[in-house]
């Protein structure tokens, strides 16, 4: 016997607690099963791309700490990296491997948050979320040391950094280093062996390795489903490819994976960061470029491994100040590509899940 | 390090397979004719010395007399990247294919390229605006979209204190 | 003057009151004593419910801030103290909206309904010897009777919101209730079978003279009726019906100021009617070994309510929450099998207990080593059969690579 | 009945009874006719203690107030929009006809009955009494009443099974 029942539409967000800011998904639900899933997003648009095309390269750069909020300093680094490749700046050893420092500091802060909320979407109750606060915060305070702002930083800049480290960087840097494999052993110890967890997020929200790749998936999605791709690796940037680290992958493709995909991210970024500190050159951290910058005529796309995936700047010049295009190939807009297929014939508790696993910040999606 | 396919090579090939696509090839990319977008597109993916199966992102840049759609292009298994670059020509109603069908990544790319930019996608499954909403006027990156008075543009036209 | 026999005395708060009964029992009619203990034990058990609640839900927060690293509410007055009273005033200040398309009565109507089944709990509840409201000879039926139409409340508050989220929230609930009601009363029924009564005074009288707790003699059925009482309670860890990830806050996402405060109340109320519950029973209630010789009665049974209130707090602070099969198919997969084992066994122990005769000095440890050893054989056997048993629920890590471009699917770590 | 408390409290859940029966058939929303049908059962169960049946009365309260209702409550949420008020349909006459013929027995029988007028004995216990009545005289119907209820759940199991 089947059971005939109308379907609804349930509109998870724009005003929920578990979308990440003002995301909308709009359900459509037969009883308890999501039968169609609709992204309704914008809410967060702010034109980014058409204003920097009004300023100069160098004004730009606060923008891109606004897209990505939680990772302001990798997006820095991605648009500096772009507008040096279409300059064809050489930046300075120290400066690259500051650079390096500040992204995989940035990519623990940004996992923290990534893996708390996902840990409330499976319904706890803010505890692994508070936890991850405490490294979360002593990140920032780096930051706040280096550049004077902890979030939207500013501090990578075309042609280095816009600070030298100040000499009380490296003790704290070095001690936080230090204590952060403990930390981690307990986020494992609370979360990775907990069944309730295992129960809500295995076999949920499965993302083949075809579609990953096909939807253009990246970074913790696209390796939860099993691809071994790190741009860290394939396209090395900045001094990566002297730096000795491994790639997480996953192996089912579920929630579950991506976040186990996370949590080792956090490892391997301690690793680098080991590295990267005590390989830290002196010198320069940055070269002198002119402040009215004009590239020439062309284009360049320069892209990292931002902690939400493949984060990519796509600038064209026509030799004035300003770009003609700036285009963000951000990740989390794109890695929302599946999510319908995610989500169809799951339960809206589930959907959630997915969602969360997904790890997608509104400022970036909605540009 | 990801290797640069080389344009012209490139460009040779998919002449030989897609005769007449290949509108222009440079060292560093390629620009193909729009109608024969889908096919290039489907032989740049299943190809398996190229085997570009992953599209980085779409993007298109106004060029004031025309619409240029640009596609990076990625090879997972090979590790090479290509740029892949088709012509709208008609500057007011500027419609290519949709690659949709060749790349799932392109669907909600191409609803933002459109949304913003204008670009119709002929063949995309629900080609609807992304971030605005229905009934905003115009595309906004367009760099026609809103004459202001005097003629000007939106956008510097020089570096505020340079002189 | 009778008021001097012996109502100082503090062990006995009863006494103060016998005697104030006795007096109007000579002194009136015959049903003004009868009255004045109603209205007495009413009066005291909803200030000690609220006491309870403002203390409470300071060091709830205190708590879990320290669990979550953090310090918790530290502004107003002294380490926070008072700011229960600040969110008290916060609550009836606030405007309380009804929603346009709301069913007014119904709407108005659920949250008063929504505190009375968690307040009348406690007039069964023995705080000492003398101190219980209503001694019924079938106190647990009771309890399991006004546990039951909790769910109507609830479903007319998600209903009478006119807001799918409220819905989903409300039918939620009332067949979790459902579903949990049976397991738990499953777990009660250890009890009566032991005790062979269903007055709480009487049960408690049963560990009293038998020197021991029934939490020895059912060790199953207690926890048991633990996770279907946190389930009841609909607090953090289980608190599907207003699952804030999910679906906002379920049936009460459309209340706020005062109304929003009633549920806020009845859900720390029903907390300690579970706590309380749970004491009664399982723990020996008002009785410690002869303690209650020497300290008052009711705070023996006051430490061991807000000492299992506590463990609502500990997993509230700890565990994530499952989806709501997940948790339909713990109650009919695992706890009712489970309780229904349990009770066949305490059933076989009494009979084998009163066909011979023995001795309960002699029996009852033995029983208590028999069930303990039961109880934990049940648990993991089930444990391996539905969770940890099955290979997609183990924990696995993921796998580190070095090369690029391959897929590892399918394949396990 | 000699007492006052008895006679009050019998009127007023006589009323609240009644009162709530009749208007379970007078609102228009159902939702809100289960809701007086719940008062009803609680007024019936106050019934039942003035008449010193405690046992009755909490297992009126259990069974009714807290399952019945609630499975009410679930056939009526399952049941389409359309079909959710208490509307006025073709078994109007019919139910009348029924409910004078039901009325018209009992107030027969309640005249014609030479009623015994009972003093109250003391409060007794019957949960003890029930029990082994159930489990002594009345085995045999309690065991086929468990058995049909049994059927019935494994029946309802079967019909709703997806696969």
């Amino acid at each position: 016997m089947t059971m005939k029942s109308e379907p609804f539409v349930v509109n998870v967000g724009p005003q929920h607690p578990s979308t990440h800011g003002v995301f909308r998904l709009r359900l459509t639900m037969d009883g308890e099963r999501i039968v169609d899933a609709e992204m309704v997003m914008g809410y967060l648009h702010r034109s980014v791309e058409k204003l920097a095309e009004g300023r100069t390269y160098t004004q730009n750069i606060p923008f891109t700490d606004r897209l990505d909020y939680l990772s302001a300093m990798s997006n820095n680094l991605a648009y500096c990296m772009a507008v040096e490749k279409l300059m064809g700046i050489e930046v300075p050893e120290r400066g690259e491997f500051l650079r390096v420092i500040m992204a995989e500091f940035q990519r623990i802060a940004n996992h923290a948050m990534a893996i708390g909320s996902f840990a409330m979407e499976c319904g706890v109750w803010f505890t692994p979320l508070m936890w991850m606060f405490r490294d979360r915060e002593k990140i920032l305070d780096l930051f706040e040391m280096t550049c004077g702002a902890r979030l939207t930083t500013n501090y990578v800049r075309i042609g280095g950094v816009s600070f030298d480290i100040p000499p009380e960087f490296m003790p704290a840097a070095t001690a936080l280093v230090k204590e952060l494999p403990e930390r981690i052993a307990e986020y494992e110890s609370l979360l990775l062996e907990n069944e309730i967890i295992l129960v809500r997020s295995r076999d949920v929200g499965v993302l083949p390795p075809e579609l990953a790749i096909a939807a253009s998936t990246s970074g913790p999605v696209l390796r939860g489903s099993g691809v071994m791709w790190d741009i860290r690796k394939a396209d090395p940037y900045a001094v990566y490819d002297r730096l000795d680290f491994d790639i997480p992958v996953g192996t089912r493709g579920d929630c579950y994976d991506r976040f186990l995909v996370r949590l080792e991210e956090l490892r391997q970024s301690v690793r680098i960061l080991e590295q990267a500190l005590d390989m830290l050159p002196d010198g320069v951290a940055s070269v002198e470029v002119p402040l009215a910058l004009r590239p020439p005529a062309g284009e360049a796309y320069a892209r990292i491994e931002a902690p939400k995936g493949e984060l990519g700047f796509y600038l064209v010049s026509d030799g004035s100040p300003h770009p003609q295009r700036f285009h963000i190939r951000s990740p989390s807009f794109i890695n929302l590509t599946p999510l319908r297929d995610m989500v169809v014939g799951l339960t809206i508790p589930d959907a959630v899940v997915t969602l969360g696993s997904i790890d997608i910040v509104l400022g970036e999606v909605d540009r | 390090m990801s290797r640069l396919l080389d344009g012209l090579e490139v460009g040779e090939r998919i002449g030989q397979r897609v005769p007449e696509a290949v509108v222009e090839a440079t060292p560093r990319w390629v620009v193909v004719h729009p109608e024969k977008l889908v096919a290039v597109a489907t032989y740049l993916r299943d190809e398996g010395e190229l085997d570009l199966g992953f599209l980085i992102g779409v993007t298109a840049v106004d060029q004031l007399d025309h619409f240029e759609v640009v596609y990076h292009l990625q090879s997972i298994s090979q590790n090479h990247v290509l740029t892949l670059k088709t012509r709208a020509l008609d500057h007011k109603n500027p419609e290519v294919p949709s690659l949709v069908s060749v790349w799932r990544g392109a669907e909600l790319q191409e609803r933002e390229v459109y949304d913003l930019m204008g670009v119709r996608f002929a063949g995309h499954p629900d080609l609807r605006r992304v971030f605005l909403w229905e009934g905003f006027a115009g595309h906004p990156l367009r760099k026609d979209w809103m004459e202001m008075p005097g003629g000007l543009t939106p956008g510097l036209g020089r570096f505020p204190r340079e002189d | 003057m009778i008021f001097l026999a012996e109502w100082w005395d503090v062990r006995d708060l009863g006494n103060a009151v016998g005697e104030l009964l006795e007096w109007l029992g000579d002194h009136g009619p015959d049903w003004l004593p009868y009255t004045a203990s109603a209205l007495v034990g009413a009066i005291t058990i909803v200030v000690f419910l609220l006491v309870s609640l403002l203390v409470f839900a300071w060091l709830e927060r205190r708590l879990i801030g320290r669990i979550q690293a953090r310090r918790g509410p530290n502004r107003v007055g002294p380490w926070g103290a008072f700011q229960s009273i600040a969110d008290a005033i916060k609550f009836v200040t606030k405007e309380a909206i009804t929603s346009a398309n709301a069913d007014r009565w119904v709407f108005w109507l659920a949250p008063i309904l929504v505190v009375v089944p968690a307040l009348v709990v406690f007039a069964v509840m023995p705080f000492n010897e003398g101190m219980i409201l209503a001694d019924l000879n079938v106190g647990v039926l009771f309890l399991v009777a006004v546990g039951s139409v909790t769910a109507i409340p609830i479903f007319m508050a998600g209903w009478s919101s006119n807001n799918k989220f409220s819905l989903m929230g409300a039918m939620r609930e009332v067949a979790m209730l459902i579903s949990y009601e049976i397991p738990l009363v499953l777990a009660l029924l250890g009890v009566v079978i032991f005790t062979n009564t269903m007055r709480m005074n009487g049960i408690v009288g049963w560990q009293d003279e038998h020197n021991t707790w029934l939490i020895f003699l059912q060790p199953l059925a207690v926890l048991i009726y633990f996770i279907a009482g946190a389930v009841e309670i609909n607090r953090t860890p289980t608190d599907i019906a207003e699952a804030e990830s999910e679906i906002v806050a379920g049936y009460h996402t459309e209340y706020s100021g005062v109304k929003f405060g009633m549920f806020w109340l009845a859900e720390y109320f029903a907390g300690f009617a579970i706590a309380a519950i749970i004491a009664t029973l399982y723990l020996g209630g008002w009785t410690l070994w002869g303690l209650e010789e020497w300290v008052p009665g009711w705070m023996i049974f006051l430490v061991k309510l807000y000492g299992l209130f506590w463990f609502f707090i500990w997993m509230r602070g700890t565990l994530p929450r499952l989806r709501i099969d997940q948790l339909m198919g713990f109650a009919w997969k695992a706890l009712l099998p489970l309780a229904l084992i349990n009770i066949f066994f305490a059933g076989l122990e009494v009979l084998l207990w009163q066909e011979n005769d023995l001795a309960a000095e002699a029996v009852l440890p033995g029983f208590a080593i028999a069930n303990l050893v039961l109880a934990v054989v049940l648990i993991v056997a089930w444990a391996q059969l539905l969770g940890r048993g099955r290979p997609q629920y183990r924990p696995t890590r993921a796998r580190l690579v070095k090369e690029l471009g391959a897929v590892v699917y399918g394949e396990e770590a | 009945m000699e007492d006052v408390g008895s006679i009050v409290a019998f009127w007023v859940l006589s009323v609240v009874t009644v009162g709530a029966a009749l208007m379970v058939v007078a609102v228009r929303n159902l939702i809100h006719a289960v809701l007086f049908l719940i008062l009803s059962f609680i007024g019936v169960a106050g019934l039942y203690i003035t008449l010193s049946a405690d046992f009755v009365a909490i297992t009126q309260i259990l069974i009714y107030a807290g399952a019945i209702s609630v499975l009410i409550l679930f056939a009526v949420m399952l049941t389409p929009r359309a079909a959710r008020d208490n509307a006025e349909t073709f078994l109007q006459l019919p139910g009348l006809v029924l409910a004078a013929l039901v009325g018209v027995t009992v107030g027969a029988i309640a005249l014609v009955t030479d009623w015994n007028e009972a003093t109250r004995g003391p409060f007794s216990e019957t949960a003890a009494a029930i029990g082994e009545a159930l489990l002594d005289k009345y085995v045999l119907p309690f065991e086929i009443a468990s058995v049909i209820l049994l059927a019935a759940m494994v029946g309802a199991i079967v019909l709703v099974r997806e696969d």
